[in-house]
């Protein structure tokens, strides 16, 4: 019989799911328990103006990147092509989507358990430095999303089409200087997440990235996997399929019907080449089948992320900003897709709406989905590799695998 | 200019339990005595101080102690919100905040060479005990002088001993709604009392406290006796925040209950909209 | 100034929902480290790894009691601690997920799940629809300066207090245009303050999810809003957080149907 | 015939940015500028960005003498402090003559019947420049007015030695110029001249709710109590405490807080008795304290018609329309 190994939930990850290990068999299932709320029939009936203001509501974590995801479906619908000032501010949005993510990741949720910590704000006490640092990291990209999105979780200022209101430049060089005086610790946070011992691991993962010019996490075009099989976005519901499983209130998600891990690993893997002059150096570093290095691959985001904000407030200083708000075209295809990287991977939002605006149907696929089935098959991979292990060793390397993840299973169980 | 706003510091030096949400507190200004403003007096009867304790605000509270006390004030605070509950949480030796005395008072020397009815009720009495105190140093120039004073239980009688001390100076009559099994004196509404009253109602005053309806006190109780609707007065109790007639909040028509008040005579209030 | 001596145990718990309110918690950052040094946390699963049961003086709930062990949970908390505090418009008011109504679970749960799956979820329901609650902290997310003023008046030993303003209050001062005046309709006038006006600041509408103030005047907000939206949109602004509330269900929905007849 | 010219100090509107900019090394500036095409006052950091000929502002100037919220003071274990108001001078720039008229008036409110000592805290170190394109009569207070000529020229009417002062500067020079006849800023005229009459309009409300005049059912019912008519009003002056004892437990605070009559807690005390149980009630009360009590202890409603109340009321309650309506009754009635 199915023996849990934690008998409660599992701590420090977002939402709600326990892994329960069958001993004798040695098989494990990660047990999601989130109650459903059905966001995609709630948006059904609702206004296309709604959308964006409805799924970020999804996940506090990462709400700008359902905000943006859900934008780009209707504006994709409405044949609407935003102006170079909004995407330029969306893709800020999104760099400090990213950092404010990872920081919380890392530092709240992950770090304790490689220094041997309870609780992130033991830190506070241990190393008050230290943790001095990730609470600036968090206050500048809190700080960048108040800016730009209008507020640090659940964004105010976005729209169909453009901005409600875009920032002043007073404000875009209030927060350059804010990233100026952060970027050491951006890079410290890549130093010290490259020291850490993470235990070794082979799971022979097949990695699904979005794809388009340089390191694209709001417009990639294409749905890139390591093993070379890609897919453009359109096809995103052909390719990712979703398995309804009656131990788990979320989706297993499968790449063509393969086990692939999305997130910051995948996204270093497949556009490693566009990462910034600093965070380049220490993606040599990542070990491609260690599921764990994805907490490296996020420290190494947070500085890629922090260079990208600093020359995207340039350039908007530099070439100004044009906050017109494009209309939709005329006949649009009334069908659209909305493709982002979210901190956990790609994310994507389909919206199919009526001729006066209402929603007719919604489809949303999230990253943690996507990696369900990869982090059962890694968890079943770490307990074929280590028989002698004792079960207590065994918990505590699974709940820290689990964790590497960064599973958002409010976001899986939408 | 000074910080109006700003109050000083006091120090509790005594707290009696009174009933079960009522507490008595004596206490002294941090530094020297309570100046006495008020020709010999630290305030006039019916005058209250805005009493608090620091970061919960502060309430209007009717001063009950004698104003020819200067060296402390007592004060007679029912639980019921914020202050008066960080007030309740207080021990002797704590601080707390006093500004004041705000407020008109009782014209206390038109009372002279009058008699004097004061009806109370509940919570009423600080004001009027103050005013006692007053009349009973110069006794001898008021004319017969009546406390009515009525109680749910006799457990609800606040400040019983001061009762003995003043009621060997003037009548106290005393009723309770319900009585204990001890209980001897009168059971029923204090507007049955009135019969015991003897007063010329051409000459005299009356002073009115407590809770209920102020109107139907008024027809029941005092309106019998025959006196003038400009000598009855009653004490207002309206929402304050400055105390000092600039928050708006204790408006009522014309005037200001911070200043002008707390103390009309029934004339006054009749022609009050609200 | 009065002081508790001992620090206070508090539990935090997050139901179905989407964690931003427990996010807003985080960022208080160095706030967060001085509430620390006046509170034990005690439970919170989210934030740390070690978690007891007990009792507990504080409990604050994000999230929608949606599943039967959320509820069950939620019952649990209720016995086991002194202040219960809804943390966020899920708790307080059922907030997104209440959108939808449990008529309509049934279908979206075969069109998403499939016919074959077992739900988990009952019904969004605010905590309010199971126990009895001490206080909500209302917002969508919660704002950080709100979380500062509550828990500053619960360290005092106050009874934490409703803002008795409107949402139109920040909204002025941080200088917009009025949504109303420009024929949008906006919930500002009867929402309780304190959120800072934000949606509203950054362009978009007011849903009310700082919950409906004391005695809002509903009646004339609708007056006014049926000048510039069909009853279909007026729901639609309603049933964004507040479905739950008193005031939809007594107030707002009966206005509907007498215009309607 | 003679003409009537007078030599007379006056600045062009293009030297006035670098007048602004020349004050702007002894005074923080205020001034009129854009905002999500609303026009407010806010700190001018760039001076070409002032906007002069505007109708209204949403918040009047009084924010920066009697600011929304403020610290009244702090405690600590050590003893109560005061904040100290020692930054660097206002300089209010661009108030409309009505604007500087309720200022007059609010100095008067916060005299009586003591000094309010943090409105004047900032207020003795604050100049007010009027700009207006009205004639200037009888000049309502401020500093220094600077009345539009026409579209080049404005008459600098110094009021103050301080407004002297500013006057001698070098973008002034002397002219001879010709008494103009000014537009009016058109706002609220009707009610302006009712205002001549506090007597009249302080009998007339309060007849009204004596005689129990439907307006004020109306109105109850219209007014969704949102409180913006209270907090764009340069004049209106109500406030509640707010106290704290910091997260630490080491400071107790109390601020003052804009409060507004027609709020539902305004008069309520503990217990819940409320003295305003109506929204009916509370919205009489605001005219009641303007129109009535105003008259009452300074001699003048406290209004001084400049739309505001009109323009950001989200139900369009119309104060000029609605006064008009129960003076006309009341005169019908009386005679
Ligand atoms: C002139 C006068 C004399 C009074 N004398 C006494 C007395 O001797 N003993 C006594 O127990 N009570 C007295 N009261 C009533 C007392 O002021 C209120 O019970 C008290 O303010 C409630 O404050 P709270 O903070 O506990 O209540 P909350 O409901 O928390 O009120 C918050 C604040 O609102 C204001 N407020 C609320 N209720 C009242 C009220 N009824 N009157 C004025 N302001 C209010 C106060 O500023 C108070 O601090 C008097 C009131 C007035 C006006
Ligand atoms: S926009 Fe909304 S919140 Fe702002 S003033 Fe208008 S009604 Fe009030
Ligand atoms: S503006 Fe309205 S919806 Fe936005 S936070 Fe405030 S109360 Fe909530
Ligand atoms: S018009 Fe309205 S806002 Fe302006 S002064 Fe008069 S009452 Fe105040």
């Amino acid at each position: 019989m199915a023996k849990r190994i934690s008998e409660s939930l599992i701590t420090k990850i977002e939402g709600h799911g326990s892994l329960h290990v069958d001993w004798e068999g040695r098989k494990a299932k990660l047990h999601v328990v989130e109650g459903e709320r059905l966001f995609e029939g709630i948006l059904v009936g609702r206004t296309a103006e709604e959308v964006h203001w409805i799924t970020p509501r999804i996940c506090g974590v990462c709400p700008i990147a359902h905000n943006l995801a859900s934008v780009k479906a209707v504006e994709d619908a409405l044949g609407i092509i935003p102006n170079p000032t909004t995407v330029l501010l969306r893709r800020l949005m999104m760099t400090g989507q990213m950092i404010q993510s990872h920081v919380l990741h890392l530092f709240f949720l992950a770090l304790p358990d490689y220094i041997g910590l309870d609780r992130a704000t033991e830190l506070a006490e241990k190393d008050p430095k230290a943790f001095g640092r990730a609470l600036r990291l968090k206050e500048v990209s809190d700080e960048i999303a108040f800016c730009i999105a209008g507020r640090n979780v659940h964004p105010t200022t976005t729209t169909i089409g453009g901005f409600h209101k875009i920032p002043d430049k007073s404000s875009l060089q209030r927060l350059l200087r804010m990233l100026e005086k952060t970027s050491p610790d951006a890079s410290w946070t890549a130093r010290l997440f490259t020291s850490l011992p993470y235990p070794e691991l082979d799971a022979d993962l097949e990695l699904l990235s979005l794809k388009g010019d340089g390191y694209s996490i709001y417009d990639g075009d294409t749905i890139s996997s390591s093993r070379n099989d890609d897919t453009s976005v359109k096809g995103y519901k052909e390719a990712i399929e979703e398995e309804v499983r009656e131990y788990s209130t979320a989706k297993f998600g499968s790449y063509r019907k393969r086990e692939i891990m999305v997130g910051a690993l995948a996204r270093i893997a497949i556009n490693g080449k566009g990462l910034g002059q600093k965070a380049r150096k220490f993606a040599k570093s990542l070990d491609l089948n260690n599921p764990f290095h994805n907490n490296l691959a996020q420290a190494i985001e947070i500085l890629h992320f922090h260079e990208e904000a600093i020359m995207l407030i340039e350039k908007l200083i530099e070439e100004g900003m044009d906050g017109t708000v494009v209309r939709p075209s005329i006949n649009p295809p009334l069908k659209g897709i909305g493709a982002v990287e979210a901190p956990r991977g790609g994310l994507y939002h389909e919206v199919h709406l009526r001729e006066d605006g209402k929603v007719t149907y919604a489809n949303i696929i999230t990253p943690t989905v996507q990696n369900l089935t990869s982090i059962e098959k890694s968890s079943q991979t770490l307990l074929d590799s280590n028989p002698a292990a004792s079960k207590e060793e065994l918990k505590r390397l699974m709940e820290m695998l689990v964790r590497a993840y960064d599973p958002c299973l409010t976001c899986s169980v939408h | 200019m000074k910080n109006l706003y700003a109050p000083i510091r006091a120090r509790v030096t005594r707290i009696e339990e009174l009933s079960e949400n009522v507490r008595l507190f004596r206490f002294k200004k941090d530094r020297g005595r309570f100046a006495k403003n008020h020709g010999g007096l630290t305030f006039i009867p019916g005058q209250f101080v805005m009493a608090g304790v620091w970061g919960y605000g502060e309430s209007p509270i009717g001063i009950l102690s004698s104003p020819y006390e200067d060296s402390f004030m007592e004060i007679l605070v029912r639980k019921v919100g914020v202050v008066t509950n960080a007030l309740h949480r207080l021990n002797v030796g704590d601080e707390m905040t006093i500004r004041g005395p705000y407020g008109n008072g009782f014209p206390i020397s038109s009372f002279e060479g009058k008699d004097v009815v004061m009806v109370s009720g509940g919570c009423g009495i600080p004001p009027i005990a103050a005013l006692i105190e007053y009349i009973i140093q110069k006794r001898e120039r008021f004319g017969r002088v009546y406390l009515l004073y009525g109680a749910a239980t006799p457990e609800d009688i606040l400040a019983r001993k001061r009762l003995d001390t003043w009621g060997r100076h003037i009548n106290i009559l005393l009723t309770v709604d319900h009585p204990s099994p001890e209980w001897k004196g009168h059971v029923g509404l204090v507007s049955e009392m009135v019969k015991d009253i003897e007063i010329n109602p051409l000459n005299a005053v009356a002073t009115m406290c407590g809770p209920g309806p102020m109107m139907t006190a008024l027809e029941r109780i005092l309106r019998p006796l025959g006196i003038s609707d400009r000598r009855i007065y009653v004490s207002l109790e309206r929402k304050m925040q400055c105390g000092i007639g600039k928050c708006q909040h204790c408006v009522t028509g014309d005037s200001y209950v911070c200043i002008d008040g707390p103390v009309y005579n029934f004339d006054e209030i009749d022609k009050n909209w609200d | 100034m009065q002081r508790e001596a001992k620090k206070l145990k508090v539990g935090i718990f997050d139901f179905t929902d989407c964690e931003g309110c427990q996010v807003k918690l985080v960022s208080l950052r160095e706030r967060l480290l001085a509430l620390l040094e006046r509170v034990e946390i005690v439970n919170w699963r989210l934030g740390q790894e070690k978690n007891r049961m007990d009792r507990f003086d504080l409990v604050l709930i994000e999230g929608c009691p949606i599943t039967q062990d959320e509820i069950d949970l939620l019952k649990l908390l209720r016995e086991r601690s002194t202040h219960l505090i809804g943390f966020g418009t899920c708790a307080t008011m059922g907030g997104i997920p209440a959108i939808m109504d449990q008529k309509e679970r049934a279908k979206w749960y075969n069109k998403i799940y499939g016919p074959q799956y077992k739900p988990r979820g009952i019904d969004s329901l605010p905590l309010t629809s199971y126990v009895k609650v001490d206080f909500l902290i209302h917002g969508c997310p919660v704002d950080e300066n709100e979380i500062v003023r509550v828990m500053e008046e619960l360290l005092s030993g106050k009874k934490p207090a409703y803002r008795g303003y409107s949402v139109c209050f920040q909204c002025k001062l941080a200088g917009n245009p009025c949504r109303l005046i420009n024929g949008k309709p906006c919930l500002g006038p009867v929402t309780q303050g304190g959120c800072g006006a934000i949606c509203v600041s950054g362009g978009s509408p007011c849903y009310g999810c700082f919950g409906i103030r004391d005695t809002a005047q509903i009646e004339g907000l609708l007056d006014i809003l049926k000048g510039m939206a069909d009853k279909e949109e007026i729901e639609r602004y309603f049933t964004m957080f507040l479905r739950y509330t008193k005031e939809y269900n007594e107030i707002v929905r009966p206005f509907m149907e007498r215009e309607n007849g | 015939m003679i003409k009537n010219y007078k030599m007379e100090p006056v600045i062009e509107r293009n030297s006035i940015p670098s007048l602004l900019k020349i004050l702007s090394s002894d005074y923080s500036i205020i001034a009129p500028q854009e905002r999500n095409g609303e026009v407010v006052f806010d700190d001018l950091k760039d001076p070409e960005c002032l906007v002069l000929g505007y109708k209204v502002t949403i918040l009047p100037p009084k924010k920066y003498l009697f600011p929304p919220e403020e610290i009244l003071f702090t405690y600590s274990g050590k003893g109560v402090r005061t904040p100290s108001i020692t930054s660097k001078k206002l300089l209010i720039f661009g108030l409309s003559l009505r604007d500087l008229e309720a200022i007059t008036q609010l100095d008067e409110i916060m005299s009586t019947p003591h000094p309010d000592y943090f409105y004047w805290k900032r207020r003795s170190r604050s100049i007010l420049v009027g700009v207006t394109d009205e004639s200037v009569h009888a000049p309502p207070g401020g500093d220094l007015i600077l009345e539009r000529m026409d579209d080049e020229l404005y008459r600098a009417i110094p009021l103050t030695q301080a407004g002297k002062k500013i006057v001698k500067g070098r973008f002034f020079k002397k002219q001879d110029i010709l008494p103009h006849k000014g537009e009016g800023n058109q706002v609220m005229e009707e009610l302006r001249k009712l205002l001549l009459d506090p007597e009249t309009l302080a009998e007339a409300v309060k007849w009204s709710r004596a005689e129990g005049h439907p307006v004020w059912e109306e109105l109850g019912k219209r007014c969704i109590g949102c409180g913006i008519c209270t907090y764009v009003c340069p004049i209106c002056h109500c406030f509640s405490m707010e106290n704290s004892v910091s997260l630490d437990g080491s400071t107790c605070t109390r601020c003052r807080k804009w409060d507004a009559c027609t709020l539902p807690g305004f008069a309520r005390i503990a217990g819940g008795y409320d003295h305003h149980p109506s929204q009916k009630k509370r919205y009489y009360n605001w005219y009641y304290h303007k129109f009535v009590r105003g008259y009452k202890e300074y001699g003048k409603s406290q209004c001084v018609a400049c739309g505001r109340c009109q323009t950001y009321c989200p139900a369009r309650i119309d104060i000029e329309k609605e006064l008009l309506g129960i003076v006309k009754d009341y005169r019908e009635a009386c005679g």
